[in-house]
């Protein structure tokens, strides 16, 4: 980790992911009532990802991002509000994407959010398209696209990393090594130990980074930025990390060693920059506390504006097919 | 008879061929030790073993390439694509190679591969996870492809595409792995591809439907039959080969057309039912031949809005209707 | 009004809407440099320069992806997938992600994507460089489907699907590349998508038909009006948005409708001309509906065959007299 | 290079060598006569990687074969006769696929040749489905791939190379690095170096060897297949080499840089294993003239034959679609 981030980021950061970790908590909840139906793909455990990519996403310059289904953390850190999120989820007209996209399929143009793809390895081509906007009209804006650790092994994941290698372009690949691909473990579907080891195939940099550390990635991330808006081309960055819950929906995830999840609990990624923030006196434990009854309050009060909020009429199921 | 899941007659099929023969091997994303995404196949992996099981990386040219490869060495493998949808990441392997290597060949390769995957929506997985995939595969000659209705024809079918020398698509409806039905308990029963079931007889109209719709098409005659009309319902269980005979014989019978299919319109199956009968019955003929499909739709997360655009009986017989003039 | 070919109107079209908007860009396998490997767009490199003008790996999820995104992101990129059949290896960027990302993000994101791709048979290129694919393209609502059909049109088409806000499949027939005809002189050349073109006026027959089969159908035509038969030619010039008004119009007239595509029958473009009449106008018709397609076949590479399976002036007299039962 | 071959092995390449050159030349010569139609992809001056590969391969044992559409020189190699290959060409019954597949397809399976595919890297996946019918039977067989330098690009490639990996098939992937794929210099579309650079990703050796040095390409097959069989798993093989005409058809190759060719020609394969069996005694150059005087002798007859076969009827468009 390179040095430390202000007061205020430090503490921006540590309040989106109190938010998250509450929001898919209520999520799950909320899926196992049937109110939110289809799949959910919930990343607690892997907060410190998204709240470390998205402060140095500048949307307002151009910046973008594609992420995976396991996108509400993202979608979350980068700006959609809780309810426009949630609403989405129960296919309410007031969602982000009018209730057509679902869990599956968040897009958040405003927030630099193209979308979160259901595809694996689908968005990092389009992840590619961004930048090379950015690269031909010369805004200096980047283009980053997220993927978990058993995407590196679909084709469109090579074809995507090795085009912005070859026309250097301002994109950064981010892994989520959450250890598993659905229910295989990481070794059992790759030949290399670490997601960053393929970068020698692109001549690209591949970094390896602390996922529970949300400074760690943000420092990472930071340094693909800089590299990217100076036209040095992508980096590939894996953020090693853990998701607590099953792949989706209801699976209890009995494929995980026994203690696995408790040592990966050792290092929460809220906790670590909470101790932190303590330790260097810019907040209280009781502030923390505070932080998270206020998200449980936001949660709440999004949920029940949501379940609120009408369905979209049938006609619209028409709509928004051509322009 | 046994009465087992859509669901069980998969792994029932597959676990009778591949005790039958051992060139029967089976492998996809997390079918093997977790059993598949859908819990369709759990206990392969431990009876057959990792040889014969297995479980691969998410790389689906990968898959069906090496269904491919392993089919014409001299293996009859079964892979799985999970979502039908994902097809589309990896159709150059199907359509290109799977299904002209024999032609490309002169004969020389066959290619005994069968490719399951589930397709279908109305459960909330919105647009890349719901679609109903047929067209791709019929438009390639030298591929198969069924589309089992109830739990007798999953283990029925199955059992003939694993059997069957050339290329398979079966396409599995997802919402229907927990529908119950009545299966024989010999190891035996294998449902040739090709033939049509007449699910219900009537003589007003001939209702040619596939997988859930044909639940839809019941829904639709029963209430139909309170008002004296009888639909005639025809499950072709394989689009390709189609069993034109019977539907044809069906239309000439009752002189309407009506197909219900969970697809987009242009190019669905129905299309390809309808146009075969006005080529070859116009004459029977006595009504327009009207396709009830998702439309130029795609398919929303929203629940209204996907069973609004998903066919459910008042658009059944609504189309009914429309054919018959009443 | 100048005579330009089928190839160079292409050019010409990119060269003109490269010159009235900076955010159209043109990428794709060998596009730039050496000008296409069918020759295609020399010169638009050395005009454009590098930065909008690229040749890509062989890469085609990257090349389509890419697309997408810069569509997505303010750019207006006409991409190149060289022969249509390679679609197959990316086929998922183009119906699952451009076609939907509208749709599923509620409309928030508009895809003024074009991709270039040429298609069809007759040249002795075998099964996997001669395939006509609308059927694909067709299937995937939120796509728009050109098949133009001579140089007038392609320059007018392409303009339009470039200045178009949505995803355009726009498919040249490499056969055709050749083939000359007049084109206005003005750069303002714009054909609007969807309306079709009646190319020959008659009475007997409506013979719906595309691209390279619109010289066959004339030729039957020709050959038909010795007999006193008169053939109405309808070119859709786009399969979506489809004009059927047009078709119906015709067919009402005539009372009989021969489809003629170059693509395999089940899922082909003609069964949903057909059937769209069936359902719509079925009262018109006053013999069956006759698709001239290629079967259940598969482009073979050996010449005679290829000639055979790819529909020609016989068959399509064939069909004329089969539907007027004469 | 290691050890040198017997001389009876050295005789069969440098004679094969020459056949195929022999042919590839006439071949052009008939396309440009429009007795051949649609396309060519002549493999002249890649003569050693196709002998040197053949020269591992043994279909008796269940070896098989899959390589890109310039695949007349490896076809040949492995044994297909010039007659049927030649016949095929000119789409007659008579040819290896009945006229159907023409000069891309050409498919020979009682010399383990599985297909030429016509689609940049749709062969490498079938060929560890070969592999993997080894491999659970038990036979020992192995499965190559052969593709070109502009292949690794695409996803099929990447995907391919990694299942082998992950499941350590008897896979051998062979690339024939001529420099160019279609107009594009190698460096304007990889980023890294060499197409071997990339085993690393794969956790596989990758290994450089001189396709000119048909002896040195088969030292290097050979120790990738002994890795193969003995259950080691893949091995990526790049042979640096080059192609003497253009990409295909009537390509005049106008890219390529002034002397390139020429500077080629003097590392030319046939003349390279000649001279060094001229220099151990094995050979004279008056023989060397016979065998090229032979095969000349041979393709006339080829092409003589193959002019008298007939088409297939015209039924047949309709037959070896389905079993
Ligand atoms: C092309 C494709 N194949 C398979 C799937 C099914 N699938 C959904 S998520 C997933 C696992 C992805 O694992 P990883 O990349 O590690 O991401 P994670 O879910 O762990 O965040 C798979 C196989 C898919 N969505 N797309
Ligand atoms: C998927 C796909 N994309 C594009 C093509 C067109 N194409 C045919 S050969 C070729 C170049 C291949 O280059 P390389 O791999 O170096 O092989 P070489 O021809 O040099 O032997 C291309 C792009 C194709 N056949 N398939
Ligand atoms: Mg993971
Ligand atoms: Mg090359």
């Amino acid at each position: 980790m390179s040095e430390p981030l202000s007061a205020a980021m430090r503490q921006q950061m540590l309040q989106r992911m109190i938010e998250i970790r509450e929001i898919e908590g209520r999520i799950q909840e909320l899926f196992l009532e049937n109110v939110i139906r289809g799949t959910t793909h919930l990343c607690d455990g892997q907060e410190a990802v998204s709240v470390g990519m998205a402060a140095v996403v500048d949307a307002a310059h151009g910046d973008t991002v594609t992420c995976t289904y396991r996108g509400h953390g993202h979608a979350l850190a980068l700006g959609l509000t809780m309810r426009s999120m949630v609403a989405e989820m129960m296919g309410k007209v007031s969602g982000c994407c009018k209730g057509k996209g679902g869990s599956m399929h968040l897009t958040d143009m405003p927030n630099g959010l193209i979308g979160t793809f259901a595809v694996v390895g689908a968005g990092l081509p389009v992840t590619n398209g961004a930048a090379l906007t950015a690269q031909t009209k010369g805004t200096g804006a980047l283009a980053l696209g997220i993927f978990g650790d058993g995407t590196p092994n679909i084709g469109a994941w090579h074809e995507a990393v090795n085009l912005a290698a070859v026309w250097k372009l301002p994109s950064i690949f981010l892994c989520e090594n959450n250890l598993y691909g659905e229910y295989s473990p990481y070794a059992d579907t790759a030949p290399v130990e670490n997601v960053a080891d393929r970068a020698c195939a692109y001549g690209i940099p591949g970094v390896i980074v602390d996922g529970q550390d949300a400074e760690a990635v943000y420092a990472a991330v930071k340094t693909a930025a800089d590299r990217a808006r100076a036209g040095d081309g992508p980096t590939l960055i894996e953020a090693k990390t853990y998701r607590y819950r099953g792949h989706s929906r209801t699976d209890p995830a009995a494929y995980r060693p026994e203690g696995e999840l408790d040592a990966w609990l050792q290092r929460d990624p809220i906790n670590i920059l909470a101790a932190r923030m303590i330790a260097d006196g810019q907040i209280t434990q009781a502030a923390v506390d505070g932080l998270k009854a206020q998200a449980a309050t936001d949660a709440q009060a999004a949920i029940d504006w949501a379940l609120a909020q009408p369905h979209p009429p049938l006609d619209a199921v028409h709509e928004d097919i051509w322009v | 008879m046994a009465t087992i899941t859509y669901r069980e007659a998969v792994v029932r099929a597959l676990a009778e061929e591949m005790d039958r023969d051992s060139d029967v091997i089976f492998f996809g994303e997390d079918v093997g030790k977790a059993g598949g995404v859908f819990k369709v196949t759990p206990g392969l992996y431990e009876r057959f073993g990792p040889a014969r099981v297995r479980d691969t990386p998410i790389s689906e040219n990968a898959i069906v390439g090496a269904g491919v490869g392993a089919a014409v060495t001299g293996l009859r493998p079964v892979i799985e694509l999970m979502f039908a949808d994902f097809a589309a990441v990896t159709l150059d392997q199907i359509v290109n190679q799977a299904a002209k290597m024999r032609y490309m060949s002169g004969g020389q390769i066959k290619v005994p591969l069968t490719i399951r995957a589930a397709q279908g929506g109305g459960a909330g997985f919105a647009s890349q996870h719901s679609q109903c995939c047929e067209t791709w595969f019929m438009h390639a000659p030298g591929l198969k492809v069924v589309v089992p209705s109830n739990p007798a024809d999953v283990l029925g079918l199955l059992k003939s595409a694993i059997r069957d020398d050339n290329p398979v698509v079966f396409l599995e409806h997802k919402v229907q792995y927990t529908e119950k039905g009545e299966v024989p308990d010999h190891t035996e029963h294998v449902v040739p591809l090709g033939v049509a079931n007449i699910v219900r007889r009537g003589d007003a109209v001939t209702i040619v439907a596939t997988q859930r719709m044909i639940g839809v098409a019941q829904q639709a005659a029963d209430e139909l039959s309170g008002e004296g009309i009888t639909c005639e319902i025809i499950d072709p269980r394989t689009l390709v080969p189609l069993d034109m005979a019977t539907i044809i014989r069906s239309v000439q019978k009752t002189g309407h057309l009506v197909t219900v299919e969970e697809a987009v319109h242009a190019g669905g199956w129905g299309s390809e039912v309808a146009t075969r009968v006005t080529d070859e019955a116009i004459w029977s003929l006595e009504g327009p031949v009207v396709r009830v499909t998702l439309g130029a739709g795609i398919i929303p997360f929203s629940e209204p809005l996907e069973h609004h655009l998903i066919p459910h009986k008042a658009r059944v017989i609504a189309a009914v209707k429309r054919t018959l003039a009443v």
